[in-house]
């Protein structure tokens, strides 16, 4: 038997990077998507090295220069009602709010992961059960049951993002869920099973890494919704305390001076919407890229 | 029949499905296979073919236990794994493999060659010394024609022929004794259907392993096979050696099986025999003998109850009640 | 619990509820008010006409008047219910039901303060038409000590003994003991309609507070829940007025917004927590618009939990009380409307101590104060003594913006001293219910209003028996044990004299000054506002909100 | 079609008894559990909440509990809000008709212009309409509800006075226009997210139906563009946009809770966040069930409305 005609068959070969390469064009091509990221890679900069940069603590409360107006002195974006320097507790509260958003995503993903790879998996009436679960948290519009939740307990950046994330695994189950059904029916799965893997070693090995595209675009959103929550629970005063700053409670307390400093209703509330609109942009750029019928 | 050359065991194997909402409609039985016996030694090719539905690749899964069997018992290597639970198969699992049909969902897309070939040493804990799994990588590549080099690539970047040798070369990593080979070629460019069959048979005589060759396709099971068996609706009609049953086939269904095959040599000429009907639905096949309501050969006794398979010359069962048919064989000639 | 909170959408029920108990009629020595009868002035009134509304933030929702209840639900309750007598701007009670205030020189009281006998008003009819009497006053008594009713306050009437209906217009009863306070109390218990509520077989059904019938100047129409409550005048009222027809209680539960539409004009009079301070500058040059600072008798407070090893030490209290810049506070936060104060009594309270130490902002007299105590700083720049971190939480209502920034300020200029604090705010009924009553918090900042009617007894705040967590029943969340306090307070509670308590209960204030279980920052003001041409308007600091009026009010223009 | 009605009714119904364990669990495991608010009742010893622990059942097994609440919520007895002692169901009922009517108005803005938005930018793919359309929605999803509302509020209200800043209507005026009045500004706030899902959703949809064959055939037939898009295109591209209304509901009922909390719009978000802070346990778990509900009923009529409007469901 010759071996030498088979291995003359190997032209497909670079494909892989071929494949791999299309995925980034499509993304490249996706100029929101771009810029989305350049805007994240900036914010986080922005949070994380920003602060060191400022003369100013964001704690700091310096009561004989309130409401001072954004843009005319060394306070750049102006000060809060107690003096302190609104462009460094913007920064601060950055750190806080993508951390959450982050944060939050990570847990919500393997959360969904493990239960929708579990019920996908396993199927039957593990698999009902915890499909139905899904559905029915589905059904809760997601600000009651995070406020319900979060009412009740000592807030906090660590049990805010827990609530978020234990409100927000959902929809990543539910595509896990649906790539594992299809996923356990291939025959590598057959032959992964055959070859005496256990299950974890099937779902964690052989089936997630085929699925991660989907959770990926999730993953993503995620962060986006895990922001405009803690905004949202901040917001009505169940989220982040003072004095540390979150974009969402910073505009809870510009609400009462909006006639009198719009300004410290403005910027934060800009800071939420381009955070979240360019994770939105960057997981638009990732389905559309992680989709080959959009090829042409 | 079961002695000790055996490896594998099967009696009145039957496995059947319920489909259909539990609340809705009601549930309906698919009797995919229903009684099967038959029992295979070591180093023995065992064809099983039959048109697509027929149950065969079910035989096959439910062997190695990829679903657990409705009922029957299966005997592997003197032990009876027909209940075994699935951490207790784990150890048999090793003498066990299979080599998919579709070459190109049987391998993970994500891993490389080298990962598919490992995965399986880690799992049962073999060369363990350092270097020693990358050294039995290549040498199932070598073994299965590939090279070395091709360690460090993603299925994706070869052909379904090279796939396959993938797909076997992975198969026998853990040295099995046993393969179920599903329709190991059907996939597959006709020109490497031929090198694929002759890798199997090159390593079915160097490493003596037992294979169920599962095929619809009769030249190739044929050409590889000691012995056949013929499936219809989750039955066997007729199991012989390989010669007996192309030169004197004596079911009416493998006489339509042959004259459906398409013809390499053209000297041959076949009557084609058409089958009428489509095959009847699992859901609800016919009483009696399955294969009446397409049988050129049938009698009202047919329908009465399901013919046994008789053993009419040593090691040549079937299962029909008329001994009295000349059928046509392999050749196109009218066997006695 | 007297919790008042100026930015807060929301103090829970049962908190509110006590929250005003106590200052009724500071001026007025009981027993010798002044007795103004409110007879209707005999000429009579024009038809009722016009509309007042009257914006609240927080959501007036018990309308049984006996039942548990907060400020904002007694605002509706002074219109359509009435007391026997009620209490004048000036603290003079006002006979209602009653024909006239009962006092030992009327013969109203018995000597010894024990036999008490009421002459009631004829002629007065319930909303339904049925008439009022006696009858009715001794089933409210009597349901107030139901054991099975959840009354809103028990104390004083769980003294009555043997009530007598004498006549229809004549009612007797015993004091089981003196209690000097009973009249005040009864100045703010409505009483309710025996032939309707004699018919629940429930005490604590709901049916009568959806559709309230009582004997006030206005009559229950409709109530939209989560929006507002119409009430309509009713022409057989017996007092004075009224002169509009209707009045409306808008619930509107953002303070900012509910500013916003006073100053659009939607609202005539903004009352309750009133106008945001950060609004008080503002507001005040309003065109057609009339807003004033109203005193209140609660005193915002750092309350300091004595349970908690940090603030054993009173040295720690005394830094803590040197290092806290009070002018800063009330000047920035509070735009300088509420007057700092050293004890615990409103500055009107006849038992207040005037000669208190003036605390003074001294960061390093505190600095001193915690070296000398051996609280020595840590690595961090945080003190510590003997294992104890000078470190704690301070809670106080969560969305309370204005007492956020107050925490703030004090937080940095502790942190000045070498003191930790750390803010965790919880919503109310988590902050007042588990943390508060139980005694769960470090610290907490807290608006309480400590005396009981007019009297400066406070044995419910500073005696050692009145601690829930060890036990006790009161509200000595602040776990405060001093066997000097504990002497004084019985040997007040003994005491007839006024003059003699009165001292009594200076040096009581003089001790509590010295040990800090409470610091003290201010007495409350809150600005109120109406609409110009809205007559008949009178802050009184003797009820628990300024709508104990509406009768009298009246458009002018 | 009988078949498929009753078989998702009855999904339906174990769904909705999986949203009550939720709601339950979510409540009754919260730190301090309905006992809080008499913990709040001065002079409250821990002795007498133990009593009244007892008293209301709170010391026995947690699925006896629940079953019994269960029972209760199945046969209509929501129980009593412990703020002001009326029935949950009547003080829910008071403040649904208000936000259904900002959510409704929302929709109907939404709805109509959704679908013009995302049929135009289908017919112009690729256009610069098409384009800021997308980025338009992108960023309407990203913008923080209440944001946008103390905006609104600001720009119209503060600045040039022309809306009001809250409110359902005026006291005492109550005309219609009054209410019109008073419903610009929530129900284009509410609106934003919404319209912006429609678009999208739309669009996509326009798109699958203008690349099928039919369309094409019509086409080729020489019926008009006009007429092909109207007629034929858009009706079917409007089926699937019927799931999506079902779909949006939970979105809608979130964004109506911010909305109204910003307009002080009485609604049954406000008074969710009224009894939250109380503490009223009653009321909190039945607006959090029957929200659900109300997403599962809405799931439910979108489904019978689909398979009304789609012949190949309504010839099963």
């Amino acid at each position: 038997m010759s071996h030498s005609a088979t291995t003359d068959q190997l032209i497909t070969a670079g494909e892989p990077t071929l494949q791999r390469n299309r995925a980034i064009d499509r993304f490249m091509r996706h100029k929101l998507a771009v810029a989305g990221i350049a805007m994240i890679v900036f914010l986080v900069l922005v949070c994380f090295v920003g602060p060191y940069l400022l003369p100013f603590d964001d704690l700091f409360i310096d009561i004989r220069h309130r409401f001072a107006p954004p843009f005319v002195s060394v306070h750049v974006l102006g000060t809060d009602p107690l003096g302190r320097d609104h462009l460094a507790r913007l920064m601060m509260a950055g750190r806080i709010s993508l951390t959450i958003g982050f944060a939050a995503m990570i847990m919500a993903v393997c959360l969904g992961t493990v239960i929708g790879a579990v019920a996908g998996y396993y199927g039957g009436v593990i698999g009902a059960v915890l499909m139905r679960f899904v559905d029915a948290m589905l059904c809760f519009p997601s600000i009651f049951l995070i406020l319900a939740i979060a009412a009740f307990i000592h807030p906090g950046v660590i049990s805010i993002t827990i609530i978020i994330a234990l409100t927000s695994w959902m929809e990543v189950a539910r595509v896990v869920e649906a790539q594992i059904k299809s996923l356990r029916e291939r025959d590598f799965a057959v032959a992964a099973e055959l070859m005496g893997g256990s299950d974890r070693y099937i779902i964690f090995r052989e089936l997630l890494p085929n699925a991660i595209g989907p959770i990926v675009v999730a993953a993503t959103l995620n962060v986006a919704n895990a922001i405009l929550m803690e905004s949202y629970i901040s917001f009505l005063g169940y989220g982040i305390q003072p004095p540390t700053p979150s974009w969402g409670n910073m505009l809870n307390n510009a609400q009462q001076y909006l006639q009198k400093a719009p300004w410290l209703a403005m910027f934060p509330g800009l800071a939420i919407t381009i955070a979240v609109t360019s994770f939105n942009f960057i997981g638009d750029g990732l389905r559309d890229a992680l989709d080959p019928r959009l090829d042409h | 029949m079961n002695t000790p050359r055996d490896i594998l065991t099967v009696r009145d194997l039957k496995k059947h499905f319920t489909i259909g909402s539990m609340l809705f409609g009601g549930r309906k039985l698919v009797k995919a296979v229903d009684g099967v016996s038959f029992s295979m030694q070591r180093g023995e090719v065992l064809g099983l073919v039959g048109e697509s539905g027929s149950g065969k690749s079910t035989v096959g899964r439910t062997i190695l236990r990829l679903s657990p069997p409705t009922s029957g018992s299966i005997n592997f290597d003197g032990q009876d794994i027909t209940n075994l639970r699935r951490s207790a198969l784990r150890p048999i699992r090793r003498k066990m493999q299979m080599v998919f049909q579709d070459p190109f969902s049987s391998l993970n897309p994500r891993m490389t060659v080298g990962e598919l070939l490992t995965s399986p040493l880690k799992i049962h804990g073999l060369s363990t010394e350092p270097g020693a799994r990358q050294k039995r990588v290549a040498e199932l590549l070598e073994l299965v024609g590939l090279s070395a080099a091709h360690a460090a690539r993603f299925p994706h970047e070869f052909s379904g022929g090279q796939r396959q040798r993938i797909g076997i070369a992975r198969a026998l990593a853990v040295q099995p004794e046993f393969l179920v080979a599903d329709e190991p070629v059907s996939a597959l460019d006709v020109s490497i259907q031929a090198q694929v069959v002759k890798l199997l048979l090159e390593i079915r005589e160097r490493l003596g392993l037992a294979i169920l060759f599962i095929a619809h396709d009769l030249a190739v099971v044929g050409y590889i096979c000691d012995r056949i068996a013929v499936m219809y609706l989750g039955r066997i009609v007729e199991i012989a050696p390989t010669a007996a049953l192309f030169s004197s086939p004596r079911h009416p269904y493998s006489e339509a099986l042959f004259s459906a095959a398409p013809v390499a040599d053209p000297k041959v000429k076949r009557q084609r025999i058409m089958l009428t009907g489509d095959i009847p639905s699992p859901l609800d096949p016919p009483s009696g003998c399955s294969f009446r309501t397409r049988c050129r050969y049938v009698l009202p006794e047919c329908a009465a109850a399901v013919p046994p398979l008789r053993e009419l010359t040593p090691g040549h069962f079937k299962a029909c009640i008329r001994d009295d048919l000349t059928l046509q064989n392999w050749d196109g000639k009218l066997a006695g | 619990m007297n919790e008042i909170s100026l930015k807060d959408l929301t103090v829970p029920r049962g908190l509110g509820l006590m929250s005003r108990r106590g200052f009724l009629s500071m001026s007025a020595a009981i027993g010798a008010a002044a007795l103004i009868g409110v007879d209707k002035g005999q000429a009579a009134n024009a038809a009722p006409k016009g509309q007042v509304v009257i914006g609240f933030s927080q959501e007036p929702v018990n309308f049984h008047p006996l039942m548990l209840a907060i400020e904002v639900d007694q605002g509706v309750h002074w219109n359509l219910f009435s007391p026997l007598w009620g209490v004048d701007d000036k603290g003079n009670f006002t006979p209602q039901l009653a024909a006239e205030v009962p006092t030992v020189e009327n013969g109203g009281i018995s000597a010894d303060g024990l036999n008490w006998k009421i002459k009631l008003r004829e002629g007065v009819k319930w909303h339904d038409g049925a008439p009022f009497s006696a009858d009715d006053v001794k089933f409210s008594l009597d349901l107030l000590n139901n054991k099975d009713f959840k009354a809103n306050r028990r104390a004083g009437h769980e003294l009555v003994r043997d009530i007598t209906v004498v006549s229809p217009t004549e009612i007797t009863w015993r004091m089981e003991k003196v209690y000097a306070p009973y009249v005040s109390i009864l100045a703010w218990t409505f009483i309710v309609p025996k032939h309707i509520l004699e018919k629940e077989t429930d005490v604590n059904s709901s049916n009568f507070a959806a559709n309230p019938v009582g004997t006030g100047a206005f009559k229950w129409s409709e109530r939209v829940p989560g929006d507002h409550i119409t009430l309509k005048a009713n022409p057989e009222f017996f007092g004075d007025g009224p002169y509009v027809e209707t009045i409306v209680f808008k619930y509107i539960p953002d303070m900012t917004v509910l500013y916003t539409q006073f100053q659009t004009g939607d609202i005539d009079y903004i009352g309750l927590q009133g106008i945001s301070p950060d609004h008080y500058e503002e507001a005040s040059k309003l065109a057609d618009r009339v807003v004033v600072p109203v005193a209140l008798p609660f005193i915002e407070n750092i309350a300091l939990n004595l349970g908690k090893p940090v603030f054993q030490d009173k040295a720690v209290r005394e830094a803590l009380y040197y290092a806290m810049d009070k002018q800063a506070i009330i000047d920035a936060i509070y735009y300088g409307l509420p007057r700092p104060t050293e004890s615990y009594l409103p500055y009107e309270a006849s038992a207040f101590n005037p000669d208190l130490p003036k605390q003074v902002y001294d960061i390093e007299k505190a600095k001193k104060i915690l070296d000398d105590a051996g609280w020595t700083p840590g690595a961090d720049g945080i003190r510590e003594k003997g294992g104890v971190r000078l470190a704690f939480v301070n809670s106080t209502t969560a969305g309370n913006h204005v007492r956020e920034q107050a925490q703030q300020l004090l937080q940095q200029s502790w942190k000045e001293i070498g003191a930790e604090m750390t803010i965790q705010n919880f919503p109310p009924a988590v902050m007042w219910g588990d943390n508060w009553m139980q005694s769960k918090f470090d610290s907490a900042m807290v608006g309480i209003g400590f005396m009981i009617g007019p009297d400066a007894d406070t044995t419910d705040y500073f005696h050692s028996k009145s601690i829930n967590a060890k036990g006790g029943n009161g509200q000595n969340t602040c776990q405060y044990e001093n066997p000097e306090v504990d002497k004084l307070l019985g040997e007040a509670a003994d005491t007839v004299d006024q003059a003699k308590r009165n001292a009594i209960y200076k040096k009581q204030q003089e001790i509590v000054r010295a040990d800090l279980p409470y610091l003290p920052i201010f007495q409350y003001a809150m600005v109120e506002g109406t609409k110009k041409g809205l007559e008949g308007y009178k802050p009184n600091v003797n009820t628990q909100t300024n709508t104990w009026n509406v009768n009298e009010w009246k458009w002018t223009s | 079609m009988l078949k498929f009605l009753i078989q998702r009714s009855l999904q339906n119904v174990l769904l909705l008894w999986v949203v009550s364990m939720i709601g339950f669990a979510v409540l009754y495991l919260a730190p301090g559990g309905p006992l809080a608010q008499f913990a709040l009742v001065p002079g409250m010893s821990q002795e007498q909440l133990l009593k009244i622990a007892e008293q209301m059942g709170l010391n026995r097994p947690i699925h006896e509990q629940y079953w019994e609440w269960f029972t209760r919520l199945a046969s209509g007895d929501w129980g009593h809000s412990y703020r002001d002692g009326q029935p949950v169901l009547w003080i829910i009922g008071s403040h649904l008709l208000a936000t259904l009517e900002l959510m409704g108005t929302s929709s109907i803005i939404a709805v109509i212009v959704g679908v013009w938005v995302g049929v135009l930018g289908a017919i112009k793919r690729y256009s610069l309409f098409d384009y800021l359309a997308t980025i338009g929605a992108m960023i309407a999803l990203s913008i923080p509800t209440f944001w946008f509302g103390l905006i609104t509020i600001y720009v119209f209200s503060v600045k040039l006075g022309i809306l009001p800043p809250g409110n359902m209507y005026t006291i005492g005026n109550g005309s219609f226009w009054d209410y019109v009045h008073h419903l610009i500004a929530p129900s284009l706030v509410l609106g934003l997210v919404t319209v912006a899902l429609w678009s999208r959703y739309m669009r996509s949809s326009m798109l699958d139906v203008i690349n099928q064959d039919y369309i094409r055939t019509a086409r080729a037939k020489g019926v008009p563009e006009r007429q092909v898009l109207t007629r034929h295109a858009m009706r079917n591209a409007l089926l699937p946009m019927i799931t999506v209304a079902g779909l949006q509901l939970p979105t809608l009922l979130s964004g109506a809770l911010v909305t109204e909390t910003i307009f002080t719009w009485p609604g049954m978000g406000r008074l969710f966040l009224d009894s939250l802070s109380y503490r009223d346990y009653p009321v909190v778990m039945g607006i959090l069930v029957l929200s659900a509900v109300l997403v599962l009923i809405g799931n439910l009529l979108a489904d019978i409305l689909y398979a009304v409007a789609d012949p190949r469901i309504r010839m099963n």
